[in-house]
């Protein structure tokens, strides 16, 4: 067995040593019953070749997003990523090292944490970022969480255009937290009707921008007036290439800024592992979930990093903690950082503006497609649609003719009323015969 | 093209070196070692690291919602950005290069294998949202790996979603609630012993119960008696770890239980340490009810400095109705992705996160799986038991051992033997990391003074439990010979020496800022 | 898990180490730093890092010619592997770490696309001898090659299969014996110049050539009237560097062409520095018939430890005729590969290897050269000629520049400046490595005394240039101060100190062996 | 551009510490007629998303090894390799870093290749091996003028079993080095017929086992005999898995052994790059080509590793030269010598064993096949077959089925009157069903 270096006569001698007779004498406080001497009904040891060939046949009965023309988005975004990060993030020392712990040996980790706080924060535009989270959606769910620790209030308000997943998953947890959720009607261009939900009990209101529908609001009114409520703005970003291009967050007011960071640096991976990206205003640092890492010296006086506030972690504080998160996706902000230390200032603009005019190539396309109509006026890569058919049923019409054509929007909400409508999206990736390819098809479709 | 000396043959005097006279360099230089400063202390404002096509249109339509004001992101040229990294790595410890003997980390060999596997691109570039028509292969993996938990567990079914392990046990205590408020039964109070992980009182009371602590027994297990009295209609469920975090198996656990289930709550089991007993012992046959499994400790998906993990949740027959959506089944000969709350899913207790789970951790995690097979997995089990046995018998004559009797996969020792020597446990780890090995984990579990707890894993050679043994020996030895400085000066041989924790904590800095750059240490 | 004391931040004693009060560790070891033992030395003969199943027959069939006797092959798990060669790995110094200056080496950034792309499985898994027609896409990539390097040189041909420059010298000159023997011309010398590469004068001797040195003048270059002399109806060719060894444009290039033509003879030129001139100058308007390109200089393949590289070589429409099987025609639509010495091969002068050249470095070099374009290789030779010119300005107050003038890609200083401090150009080296540098080229060219040979290449940073003349400022200065310690010791902060290499020559050990497995240092 | 750190700014700065004022003024020396103020004609450069696009589709445009049924072999071999093996090669501190000139920062090099060397000389039973060469063919023509030197004869016997590659490698170098070559006409199993051909110039003989068409020869009569005459015995293997089962030539007696190494731990690659072994015996040592890496200490004592022996290199002995390789294999010599690490003698053994299992269950399905004569007795994972028509067209044939048949014989030697012969090989890699594919696509096709 490849894996396992110690050979019989170690094992032996190791027994001798420990003064057992056989491995069975260390498993004796097993209870009897619960022992198994045979192994379990599984199939046994296999070489390299063999796993190899069984999980290659797996993937080929996959259609890859780069098979042909694909305009799938709705949280999860196909983007070139540089080989210099995949390259870095196989690197061992990053790869199969431990949480930084001790910071003597982990200054690499330490550093890149450090890089990536600073980025994230920066990109946002807000002044403190963490270290990650589990992904967009957990982050959201943390923030409302976090928005109700800070106010002592006790709702949420959702916005019609948070993602459905987004949406369940503060549900989901803010069932058990206490927090009432009040979740709008879905809508593709009506970030700003929170602010009519808002009551004296309410400790925040999520939006999203760009929405679901692609749609992209101007949330600097709805910061003012959130507050002016008492209530905090949480804004959700599931596409950060946007934020290349848009306003950032934190400059239009929101309090906490909390985004899917997976479209820099990590592939699409059929949804995970991605990495949540978690900011907020100083002030509410110690209310913060996750690892922060800070600046500091060591005893010779060099600079040097170390993992700290942590008298907010479930390590220390246990039930007393803002999370209970621990292991997080240190790895993901690797690939993160890196690609954004690639693209820098310069280079993520760019790959905003073109993200962007590709979707207004395809927008363009899509509109001398009888029978199609825009939904989504202010966008930036991805855009809302509505088909004359079931939107899901032409999808699936569509993947027959290798062409993934989006996501429909009954996928994530499948009673929400949205059935004729069309997530489409498009990135630096798509081609112009892509786009021709998914016009002429949605020609002969309907 | 490069030579000594014209192609001569050199020959330097052969002189040891005399520590004192090794002058220090004038450049600050340390040989091989690269001292590098933050990305953003370099000129890159205006710089780029990758090539871009211009753009075939502008954005004037976004209008005042375009971003003017500077972002701050430095750009570096590629060669820059690799060097950056690539010297930034050379300070980490890791698996690849000695024993990490972190207790309950569970850091074993991560198979290149795996890695391989999950960059294929069939699994790596396939949209969670794309029609499950064209990801039958994905759903098939995701089937198959939940028959391996399932199988490996004797349990009824299993939650994939949750993305780590405290996400795991959320999971776990949400269809524990869930249950019970299908009874109509709402319940309060979570039971967790003092020796329990933090995440474990950290979830119960984010799930919004009360924790209430169970006493442990003079050999490091749960206290029945304390149990049983704790135990009442307002208990919604214990969380155990079994292994426990002192490395013990509970020896009770069907007693425990008996009495959990008879009390009307759910066995909640911690399953961070199932690689003592994978493949030996199945968790159902001991009253499990639901238990997270980190894929990242027992199935080898790389820790990765601190993430991503994965922690799929198998639960018993009771409690899996409520398992959250989505899942996979099998109807004919396709595999459906259950996304809502309908069908089997409709005693579903919400939903985790966004998509389906962590599938790059699945596809590394049944790579392993498959590699070992159930033969393998279960010498897995016997091998990092018998290392962790090892190391203790090897250090007991000198270290003190928390607990008599053997150990599971991990060896807990206390800082009774360091009493009067001036020397604390971290002193002794951190003079650990001059000769070569990373600490084991230190102060955890609580219930043992200055608490050290080692876990080698199966994937130690004799050879390299050896050399950590010695090593440990010598040092235990100069610690009880008085010889302090060694200790309280440690690191000495490390990228850098200890770091000031107190400050970062007081005046914290946890984003670099132009107005600050100049030197943190000249405060 | 692990934390430091129970979660309190620490707070270490501010005071700066005293080197002489650093204890030595009492295992040997130095922090991250692993002693790493032979795989021979532990205890793997009966072990094995791989699974394989059964064979489904026995090998009786072979009888006596089975090998029966222990073959002295040691096996390591894989986690065991990993680690020994990652250990290993750190003590190495690397272009991904730091400025690595070798002169006449081209030690440039490695883009890690170009390893992804000669990765994929429709270059890595394809058969040399598989039929053409299922590897249509192979041959069009070393047609498309071919063009790139024709275009860049503006030569009429090109002969891929070279592995390396030493190789493609052979080439070339092979070429050159062809085409005078196709007149009936057979002649017998070669013109070198002394500040030639060891290739050049070897190459020429193994093809039977006498090898006759020419002069170099006063300011570095070929001595024109010195090779006038020297030409004659024996001279069958001249190998000339250029830009040569000593970093210099030769710039009498196309007189020094026009006398070795009208001598009857062929110019060849060694390409190894063609990385200050590539887009800017093409060495076919330069007189040139013959020029090997190192695909692992110019064309970023990387060194890979010292190979493989790649050669091929550019040929005059005089050559060729002759130059060896196999290479690509496209005939229609499709591509072909002429292996044998018919049609256009009929004068090939043979073959050079087995196959077709070193395939995995033409995809890294036509991704490398897509990459770049047209315009970014033109600006590939500006910024190497501009680093070497700025490191050259920068040093030459201090240390003293071999010639006057501007260089091209490499800078050369000579020994002059150390003169009296007792210090030599390979203790400088040395002390350099201190500094967290790689040397650079030393002791070449012959033609300068105590030689420096540096080259920057084009993907060092400003800041990375300036930290590397900063040290050598620093150095330059201390040497000159009397501080010859620091290099005499020197190295003293690498993973090993001096070695002795005449030990290595005088009772050369080349391969492990049970029997001397005592400590060599006893001796 | 990417890879170019230098901005405009820099390079303005510069050029005035120089004191220049253009770029130009440092161009001065080159001649003004071949100064070329423009880019030479060729496409401008690319983000890395287009050229990994270009790059890609001329992959896809090969059919690849894996794909299907394959056989060939003929001095290139298809072997699982361990994804351990391109891990570890792709670290940036083996990659990237140059010939180990400076032993103190090149250990990990340095005690590769000593390792490598061990390996390699215990491989082929031979006392001492060097770092590699570029491959087997190469190494063979080296070998061939080394036993001239050593000898100093003239004279070269090539069997007609040795690779015709190969041959054809030995015979251009040897003619302009003035070693006359005999090369014996093919035969399947006649290696021992280059006995005959000793004359008192006789230099060496050159015999390769297995052989071209699989035939597996015992070398120690020929050893003896051509010993005996004053010629040196050079053994050539193609395939070097074999000798995990087949006695080594060392125990037989060879006095030069080379190899082609790729079998271990180096893909096909289209022929290149692939790594050659070179072994002798030690007295002959100083008159082998290439670097040689030797054991020492350091001034601490400690054991180091240097290259050594250089007095043989080009760069020091210039035209007195053994050889005038520089650059050899480095980096597939550390792919070997981790595979080979990984497999050690217990899994090199049990690999050749299902090599050689393999290739008997292949004969024995091809025994079946009307028309097909098995024209190999002894082999070891490769025989030849005679087939009743046109072995490349049969071939070319195949392909179209998606069946790669093997390798003609008339594609090595176009005019070698074997038209009709086919080499056909199985490794590890080929299934019973690729087996069962090829005789029934054999069955159908004359
Ligand atoms: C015993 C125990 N429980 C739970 C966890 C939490 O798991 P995760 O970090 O995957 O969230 C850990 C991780 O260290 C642990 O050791
Ligand atoms: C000037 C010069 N010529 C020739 C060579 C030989 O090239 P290779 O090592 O690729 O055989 C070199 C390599 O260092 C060189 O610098």
């Amino acid at each position: 067995m490849r894996y396992l270096p110690l050979s019989p006569s170690d094992r032996s001698a190791m027994l001798g040593v420990i003064g057992a007779a056989t491995i069975d004498d260390l498993f004796v406080d097993v209870p009897h019953a619960a022992r198994r001497d045979q192994p379990v009904d599984l199939p046994y040891h296999q070489a390299e070749l063999a796993v190899e060939r069984a999980l290659s046949a797996m993937a080929g009965r996959n259609r890859t997003a780069g098979q042909g023309p694909f305009f799938c988005g709705a949280g999860a975004y196909r983007h070139h990523i540089p080989a210099t990060v995949d390259h870095i993030i196989q690197r061992s020392e990053f790869l199969t090292s431990y949480t930084p712990y001790q910071p003597e040996i982990a200054q690499g980790t330490l550093q890149y944490l450090f890089e990536f706080q600073t980025q994230v924060a920066a990109l946002t535009g807000m002044e403190v970022a963490n270290a990650s989270m589990y992904d967009g959606s957990t982050a959201t769910a943390e923030a409302a969480m976090m928005a109700a620790r800070v106010t002592r209030r006790g709702k949420a308000v959702l916005s019609g255009g948070l993602h459905p997943h987004y949406a369940r998953t503060v549900e989901t947890l803010a069932k058990v937290a206490g927090v009432a959720v009040h979740r709008l009607d879905a809508a593709i261009d009506g970030e700003a009707a929170v602010l009519e939900a808002i009551d004296a009990d309410t400790a925040c209101v999520v939006v999203q921008t760009p929405n679901l529908f692609g749609t992209v609001t101007d949330v600097t009114a709805i910061a003012a007036a959130a507050q002016a409520k008492g209530a905090l703005l949480i804004v959700v970003v599931t596409e950060v290439v946007s934020l290349g291009l848009l306003k950032s967050p934190g400059e239009m007011g929101a309090d906490i800024v909390v985004a899917e960071g997976q479209s820099i640096g990590n592939g699409l991976n059929f949804g995970g592992p991605y990495v949540g990206l978690f900011t907020a205003r100083e002030k509410y640092v110690r209310q913060m979930p996750g690892r922060l890492c800070g600046e500091t010296v060591d005893a010779d006086g060099r600079r040097g990093f170390v993992l700290t506030l942590s008298t907010r972690e479930q390590h220390i504080r246990r039930d007393k903690a803002t999370s209970n998160i621990c292991t997080n996706s240190g790895l993901c902000a690797l690939a993160f950082t890196i690609h954004m230390s690639l693209l820098g200032e310069v280079g993520l603009r760019k790959l905003a503006a073109i993200n962007h005019a590709k979707a207004r190539e395809l927008r363009d396309g899509l509109m001398g497609v009888p029978g199609v109509e825009i939904l989504t006026e202010r966008f930036f890569n991805e855009i809302a649609i509505r088909v004359p058919t079931d939107a899901a049923a032409l999808v699936e019409t569509l993947a027959g003719q290798d062409i993934l054509a989006g996501v429909p929007v009954s996928r994530l909400s499948p009673k929400g009323g949205m059935d004729d409508v069309l997530l489409v999206c498009a990135t630096e990736t798509t081609t112009s015969s892509d786009i021709a390819a998914l016009v002429a098809a949605l020609k002969g479709a309907f | 093209m490069s030579m000594n000396s014209v192609g001569r043959p050199t020959r330097p005097t052969l002189v040891a070196t005399v520590p004192g006279a090794i002058p220090a360099t004038l450049g600050g230089g340390r040989g091989l070692l690269q001292d590098e400063a933050l990305i953003f202390e370099r000129d890159g404002w205006d710089s780029s690291g990758v090539d871009l096509p211009e753009p075939s249109s502008d954005a004037f339509d976004l209008g005042d919602l375009l971003r003017t004001a500077p972002i701050g992101l430095p750009g570096l040229s590629e060669p820059e950005t690799m060097r950056h990294y690539v010297r930034l790595s050379q300070k980490n410890h890791a698996i690849d290069l000695a024993l990490y003997p972190l207790g309950s980390c569970t850091m074993k060999h991560n198979p290149r294998l795996n890695e391989k596997m999950a960059r294929l691109p069939g699994f790596a570039d396939v949209h969670p949202l794309q029609p499950q028509s064209t990801v039958q292969g994905a759903l098939e993996l995701m089937d198959q790996l939940a028959h391996w938990l399932m199988t490996l567990t004797g349990m009824s079914a299993v939650a994939m979603s949750p993305k780590a392990g405290a996400h795991g046990e959320l999971c776990g205590l949400l269809a524990i609630r869930a249950a019970h408020e299908a009874r109509g039964d709402a319940r309060k109070r979570v039971l967790v012993p003092t020796s329990a992980h933090g995440t474990n009182p950290a979830t119960a009371a984010f799930v919004g119960y009360g924790v209430v602590e169970i006493a442990q027994t003079a050999d490091g297990r749960v206290d029945i008696a304390d149990l049983a009295a704790k135990l009442g209609p307002d208990v919604a469920a214990i969380m155990v770890t079994n292994p426990n975090t002192c490395g013990l198996f509970e020896r009770d656990v069907i007693e425990i239980a008996e009495l959990v289930h008879a009390a009307g709550a759910y066995f909640y089991c911690d399953g961070a340490n199932f690689n003592a007993i994978v493949g030996r012992v199945r968790p159902g046959d001991l009253g499990v009810d639901a238990m997270h499994i980190n894929l990242h400790k027992t199935f080898s998906t790389p820790h990765g400095g601190g993430g991503p993990g994965s922690g799929p949740v198998v639960l018993s027959a009771a409690l899996a109705p409520f398992a959250p959506t989505p899942f996979v089944v099998k109807r004919g000969e396709a595999f459906e992705l259950v996304e809502y709350r309908e069908g089997e899913a409709a005693q579903a207790f919400g939903r985790l996160c966004a998509f389906h789970g962590q599938m790059g951790m699945y596809v590394r995690a049944l790579s392993y799986m498959l590699s070992h097979g159930a033969d393998g997995l279960k010498q897995v089990a016997e091998d990092a038991v018998l290392n962790a046995n090892y190391i203790k018998a090897r250090l007991s004559g000198v270290m003190s051992a928390a607990f008599v009797g053997p150990c599971m996969h991990e060896a807990l020792f206390d800082d009774h033997w360091l009493e009067g020597t001036g020397i604390t446990t971290l002193d002794f780890a951190k003079a650990m990391i001059d000769e070569g090995f990373h600490p084991m984990t230190m102060y955890f579990p609580l219930v043992v003074h200055g608490a050290m707890l080692i876990e080698p894993t199966e994937t130690e050679s004799k050879a390299e439990l050896d050399r950590f043994c010695d090593v440990l020996l010598l040092l235990a030895g100069a610690a009880k010979a008085g010889d302090v400085d060694r200790f309280k000066g440690a690191p000495f041989h490390a990228p850098l020496r200890r770091l000031d924790e107190t400050l970062a904590a007081r005046k914290p800095r946890l984003r670099w800022r132009p107005e600050l750059s100049t030197d943190v240490a000249a405060e």
